[in-house]
This record gives structure tokens, C-alpha cells and sequence, in this order.
């Protein structure tokens, strides 16, 4: 088998270059690469375009980015819970393009399995339409959307095998699977590395194919957005 | 007047057993906590997750185990894990039968605004917009009527839309709406205590009334 | 959770009406719904549309229904190995809809999905491509092809819950799990069906929603079509 | 003249470290045999397993666990399993490099033909179509002419196309031969004793000879 692994976080964004677009797995704050995103902020990097589900809080994920002045656009379903986001947003030095979480989703499974466009009901009659090709097929309307691709898509899955091959866990899977293989390089940080062989194949749910560089992070943190106990 | 509780337990009452169920944030939320013990129901978190448990207790947290509202959730028995293709096939394919979601506007022929306010901070529509355009069942719930006392069921919406003629029944603190599919509110039942007069006058799309309105009875 | 179990195959496909659509999984013959096939065999139905990669051998698989003459029309990627298919399509009895396989694998998924149509680039300049739109995407070309949805569609997995959770073994995943999104109903046969909460939610392949009657298989075959040692 | 051996032999000289590759049936699976220990490659079966293992012993059969050619197969160390629309996502996305597979016709702009002869019996194209429409790099084994000892290397495909412009090298019997951008067969390599002679009778469509034609040589 392959092997992908690099060392570190460091070793694995050090190539990422200004102004690329990057897709970064996570839904709110669970299953954010946390690793890759410090890692970055090492980096003398800017005017990145990402494409993310959320864009994290004012002091963590994403968000570390956005204080930074990296990021000059984002792409997401949903960016609330960041005030130097709308700051940035209000100025003008941020642009966003908001896109339905279904939609977003689709795209960047078609930019990874060579679909280039395909119709999907979700925006129709909406601002979301604007410009956009739309059909009737069986007596309901439909959008043209096309794929998104990056030049490096970074996941966080939580085992992984030297060769690339990803599990996830819990809810924390979300965009991962699907980032892994839209990005030209893939970068993948795990909870826990073992070598190629540990894993069950049938229990994978990303296929080494997507992943160019894998390593073990470390000291995640987790944090929870909305600490919610039953009584 | 309903409280927020009495409209998800109004709204639990459409639940039907054998049902696949994505609940929205706010009073959504609320109505699995009033969905009957005897049906088999399954909840769906587009995040990736069929089979919403409780919440957990302290011990239980676990960060990797989110709803889409971000609250830490359990796993019911027999749930199943999926990432946000995933989780949007299953939605837009029709598989999950029933939307229960907020809106800051409803229209007379069942269009929906709920994610965007002309002027203020936009944080997005998340996965709304395919919930909406996808399943077979769409509720509301919702305030009949804005803090500042404006009727929130209009002849056509004023803010940004989410969906068009998609909702098929709306439960507010008043009432209880159907959408006409020729338009039109059909009131179907008043909160306790509420008159016909007092719905019609919040109600600025075309109301329809036919004959007796029943006030809703909870247990 | 919603309770999908049924007694046995009889059961699960006692409703399958004459001239319906079914979809059936399996590659070659692994993953073969083969109890399923055996309960059709004893159902007087007929003018049966079949969705599946092949279609079984003469005396086993999809070939026992060709047999009985109950099928009108298969849609399939590849069809060798079976002299009374070849019969039937040279007398005209049979008709049959050849589709590259990843264009018949991502028009079922595509009809699981809630996707209308998409662009692909299999069968471009060739004869697959008449009567179809074609579009270019960055200097390439695509055809515009159509979901495919089911009345039916049968599935084999090796373990399941009451819920109708899947989990499938080796190759013997192939078509199943994509045809069980895009069946009205969708009918799993099993090798193991253990109550709601036995698996783990992590390694379901098919997740429940998508099954709407699920079984537990007897007297599994598997038969092979290759059978290949290393010396 | 190359024996089918030989062909796979010399085509495994093309495979690249950390490829990840698409054998179809016949000459191209023999490749899996020819291909240097110290490389990394993983091989690909489009029913939905990456890695791709020897043979199992008797012991080792597992009716559930085939190659694409509907052989018993067994796994490597670190495979993945997965289902159609996935595997064939993965081709059609790029993220198979390489794809070898036999042809009926070759022609000198890269279209190839091994799918349907008219008249016949119709088999179906299987995954053919989509992998020689998805890989970057496609790599044809066959006989350089039909059993009839037509040239199977033409100007046009005469057969059914099964995809267009696709073709980047060919290894046949007699030769090794690239494929033009600008259209025509390059000649790159001679089968040990075959004369650049015979190998232009050979071909019908335009064959360009550039410099020295080397012999290949087989360790």
C-alpha cells in the first residue's frame, strides 16, 4: 500500500499558497481540523477562499482564520456566531457566497466523483436561483448546479490508516467524507494512526484513493457550541 | 394563546407512526418532547445522524454528537450515522416524510420566508431551503404575529423567500392553518379561548372559514 | 424505532404486481437477493422491467425469472453468460437497455437522491450518446442523463436490524445499497437480522429510512462464476 | 512477437509509484503479476474494492469477495470496500490514474472500439465506457491485428465506438506505439526481431517513425 503519512500539521500545510481555495471539513465546531487550522496560522498566508459549512467562533475553527485577515471569501451554508465575521462581512473584506447545506453538499460530492452539473430542487423560486439554468422534470422545478472543487480539501476523521484510508465518528463525520475527495491534495488529520492492514476494510468510510498526506494530531480540544444536558 | 409548548404539542399531534421527521430549531424542537410514547418515530439531524435520543447527561456529552442546531444529542437504538450527501439524498430523495421548521413569514399559497432579513447581519439559510423544496409534509410553527404586532401569514411574502408553495399546514399560538391548494389560510382550529374575529384580524393573507372551527383540546 | 420485519421472501414480495419496475442488487452473482428470486419464482407475475448490472446465469440469479418468461425488459450494463437471454433477444421476447456502468450506478443513486439529471462524461461520441443533450465543462464534454427509480427494489446484505439498517460483506455491496434508496419499497433480505441496537451506527452501510421490509434469509448459495486459486 | 506474457510484461514497465490502477479483463489483469515488488500501487475493481490481492488459496475463497471480472480475489493490507456509485465516483472523479484494458480497434486519434460487434450477440459495455472517459492515462493491450489479420490500429474505428480521443499508448504483439495529439500512431518500441517493415504493413492507419526504433528488452 501507499503510504501517505507526513509528520506533522506543519509538514502538511506547508505548501498551501495565498489566494488558493481550500474546503475544510466540520459542522459548527465537531469534527473541525483542528491541527491543520493551527497550523496555518503559522503560516504568512492570505487571501484564501474556503469552503466550509460554518465558519467557526470569534476564537476558534474558522474563526482563528478570519482574525487573522487570511481569508478573503468564504463559501457556507451558514455563518452565524462570529462577531469579527460580520465585522469583516459589513466592511467589505470579506466576501461570502451562502449556498443551501444540501447544495453545497452535492457540489462538492460532484466535484469529487467528475459530475460537472446536476439539478437539484433546493432554492427554487428563491435569490438562490438567480442567473442559474432551471427545468421542470415530472411536474416539479429544478436549479443547474455545478461542482466545487479546491486546490487542497483538509479533514479530520477519527481513525486513520498509513494508506490514506479514513472512519469517522459520530456526527463528526458531516463534510469530511465528502471534502476528502474534492480537493486536488487532500490532507487528512487523525485521532489515532495505525498501519495500513489495521483497519476493517468494510467498516472505511473514506478510501485512502482521496487522501495524498495523513498524520496523527494532537491535543484536540473539542470544544461544544451548545452544551445541552436533559434534566 | 398557545405557549411555545402547547404549539409543539399541538404539532406532536400530526405525527403519524412509522414517520421520518426532521425537526428545525426553536419550537421544532420542543415537539419531541410531546411525540406519543406508542409511536415508532425516527428524527432526523441533517448533520448525519437518524435517531435523535435525548439529551445527554453529563456523564454522556460527547462533542463528536451534535444536532444541526449544535446541541450535544444522543443516539437512539438502532440509529445510523451518514455524512451531508448523504443526509441531503435522503432529504431531497423524500425519504424523510415530515419537516416541522420556524418562519418568519408565511404566504397564502404556501410560500415560506425564514432566513433572511433585508439589512441585517445575513447568517445564512443552512439546510432549509432543501428541506423545504423536498419533503412531502411541511409544518410550521410559528408566532402568529411579529413582536411589533404585524400579521406574519400575508397574501405574499415580503422578506427574501426560503421556498415556494411548500407548506402545508402552519400552527401558531392562535391557530391552526391549512394551505388551500388553490390558496388561502383554511382555519381549522382556534387556540383556547381565541374568537374567529380575533384570528381573522391578525391574519393578513385571504382566511378561509368553513363551517364549525373547533378550539383545540389538550390533555 | 420502526419495526421493518417481515416473516420470510414470501411475504416481502406477495404485493410485486405484473409489469412493475424492479431493481435488484448484486454484481455477477455476489450480493444476489437469491430468496427474493426463489419467492418470485413462485408468484404468477410477469412483463417484469428488472434494473440490475447482469443478469444471472441460465440456471441461477435472475436467469431462473428470465426462465419463467417473466421478464419484459432488462436495464443492465453488462449481460454475457446466458444462452436463454440470448434467445429470448434474438426472438424479440426480451428487451434490453444497455448503460455504462457508472452511468447505471449514479442514475440509480442519482433517483435515491432527489437528482433529476446530471452530467457525465461516460458514452460521449458514441452511440450512447443519441438522442441525448451534451454540454461542455471546462473544455470537456458531458452527457445529460436521468435518474432511475423503482416500484421495487430488492437487496441482499449480510447484516441487518429490525430498523432496517445494513451492513454489507466484501464485493458483495456493489449495487445494493444504492438501489435501496431508489425503490418506493424497498425489500431486504439478510444473512443476520438482529434487533434495533445491535450495530453499531458507525459501520451501517444502509442506513434504515431507505428499508421498508427486511427479512432473514436460509440456504444462501453463493454460487461462483470464477472460481480462481493462486497456484 | 510478443506472447500475452510479454505484452503484460511490458506494460507493467509504465506503472508508476503511488498509482492507484484499473486492470480490465484479460491481457491487463495478467499485469498485477509484472509489476516490480519495490512499487506501491494499489489496483482498483470497479464492483467496489481497492486493493486488489493475489488469488485466494482454497481455503481463502469467499464467494462475497470478487474482481470485476467476477474472479475470486482476496484483499491487501490496508483495502477499502465500497459500493458502485462510489467506486465509479472515484473514476470518474480522476482519482484512478491509470486504467489498462484490451480493445477490439484503436484509432490513430485515441478512439477505441471493444464493445459490440454489429451482427453479433451484444454483451454489454460494462464499466468500459466510463473508465476510458475518466482516466488521464489510458493504456491499451490487444494483438496488433484481428485473427483474421486485419489491422486492428486504423485510420477510423470501423466497430462501435466505446469512447473518443481516449487512448494514450498502446502495447500490442509486435510493438509499442503512442498516440499523437495531432493524430497518428508514434512508434516508440519493436517486439524483439519484428522489422519497422512489418509493423507499418501491419498498421493502417498513419504510423510515425521518429529516429531509432529501439527493440524492447525483457529481463
Amino acid at each position: 500500500m501507499i503510504n501517505k503519512t507526513v509528520k506533522n500539521a506543519r509538514e502538511a500545510v506547508a505548501d498551501i499558497p495565498s489566494n488558493c481555495m481550500l474546503m475544510m471539513g466540520g459542522f459548527g465546531l465537531t469534527g473541525i481540523p483542528e491541527n491543520c487550522i493551527s497550523a496555518l496560522l503559522e503560516r504568512d498566508i492570505s487571501g484564501l477562499t474556503i469552503v466550509s459549512n460554518n465558519a467557526g467562533v470569534d476564537d476558534f475553527g474558522i474563526g482563528l482564520l478570519l482574525k487573522k485577515r487570511m481569508v478573503k471569501k468564504m463559501i457556507s451554508s451558514y455563518v452565524g456566531e462570529n462577531a469579527e465575521f460580520e465585522r469583516q462581512l459589513l466592511s467589505g473584506e470579506l466576501e461570502v457566497d451562502l449556498i443551501p447545506q444540501g447544495t453545497l453538499a452535492e457540489r462538492v460530492r460532484a466535484g469529487g466523483a467528475g459530475i460537472p452539473a446536476f439539478f437539484t430542487p433546493a432554492g427554487v423560486g428563491t435569490e438562490v436561483a438567480e442567473g442559474k439554468e432551471s427545468r421542470e422534470f415530472d411536474g416539479k422545478m429544478y436549479l443547474l448546479e455545478s461542482w466545487l472543487k479546491a486546490d487542497f480539501s483538509i479533514v479530520k476523521a477519527w481513525k486513520g490508516d498509513t494508506a490514506g484510508n479514513l472512519i469517522f465518528k459520530g456526527t463528526a463525520r458531516n463534510f469530511n467524507p465528502i471534502m476528502a475527495t474534492a480537493g486536488k491534495i487532500c490532507i487528512a488529520e487523525v485521532e489515532e494512526l495505525v498501519p495500513a492492514g489495521d483497519l476493517n476494510p468494510n467498516e472505511i468510510h473514506t478510501p485512502g484513493i482521496y487522501v495524498q498526506r495523513i498524520f496523527q494530531g494532537e491535543n484536540y480540544e473539542k470544544r461544544i457550541e451548545q452544551r445541552t444536558v436533559s434534566q | 394563546m398557545l405557549t411555545k409548548d402547547q404549539i409543539a404539542q399541538r404539532i406532536a399531534k400530526e405525527v403519524k407512526n412509522g414517520q421520518y421527521i426532521n425537526l428545525g430549531i426553536g419550537i421544532p424542537t420542543l415537539v419531541a418532547n410531546y411525540i406519543p410514547d406508542q409511536l415508532e418515530v425516527v428524527l432526523q439531524s441533517e448533520n448525519g445522524l437518524l435517531g435523535i435520543g435525548p439529551f445527554p447527561t453529563e456523564e454522556e456529552i460527547d462533542p463528536d454528537l451534535i444536532n444541526a442546531g449544535k446541541q450535544t444529542v444522543t443516539m437512539a437504538k438502532g440509529s445510523a450515522l451518514f455524512n451531508s450527501a448523504e443526509s441531503f439524498a435522503m432529504i431531497r430523495g423524500g425519504h424523510v416524510h415530515l419537516t416541522i421548521l420556524g418562519a418568519m413569514e408565511v404566504s397564502e399559497n404556501g410560500d415560506i420566508s425564514n432566513w433572511k432579513i433585508p439589512g441585517k447581519m445575513v447568517k445564512g439559510m443552512g439546510g432549509a431551503m432543501d428541506l423545504v423544496a423536498s419533503a412531502d409534509n411541511i409544518i410550521v410553527a410559528m408566532q402568529h404575529c411579529s413582536r411589533s404586532g404585524e400579521s406574519k401569514l400575508l397574501a405574499e411574502c415580503s422578506l427574501p423567500i426560503t421556498g415556494i408553495r411548500c407548506v402545508k399546514k402552519i400552527v401558531t399560538d392562535l391557530a391552526v392553518l391549512e394551505i388551500s391548494p388553490s390558496g388561502g389560510f383554511i382555519l381549522r382550529e382556534r387556540a383556547p379561548g381565541v374568537s374567529i374575529e380575533e384570528i381573522k384580524s391578525k391574519t393578513a393573507g385571504k382566511m378561509i372559514i368553513e363551517g364549525e372551527i373547533p378550539e383545540m383540546i389538550f390533555e
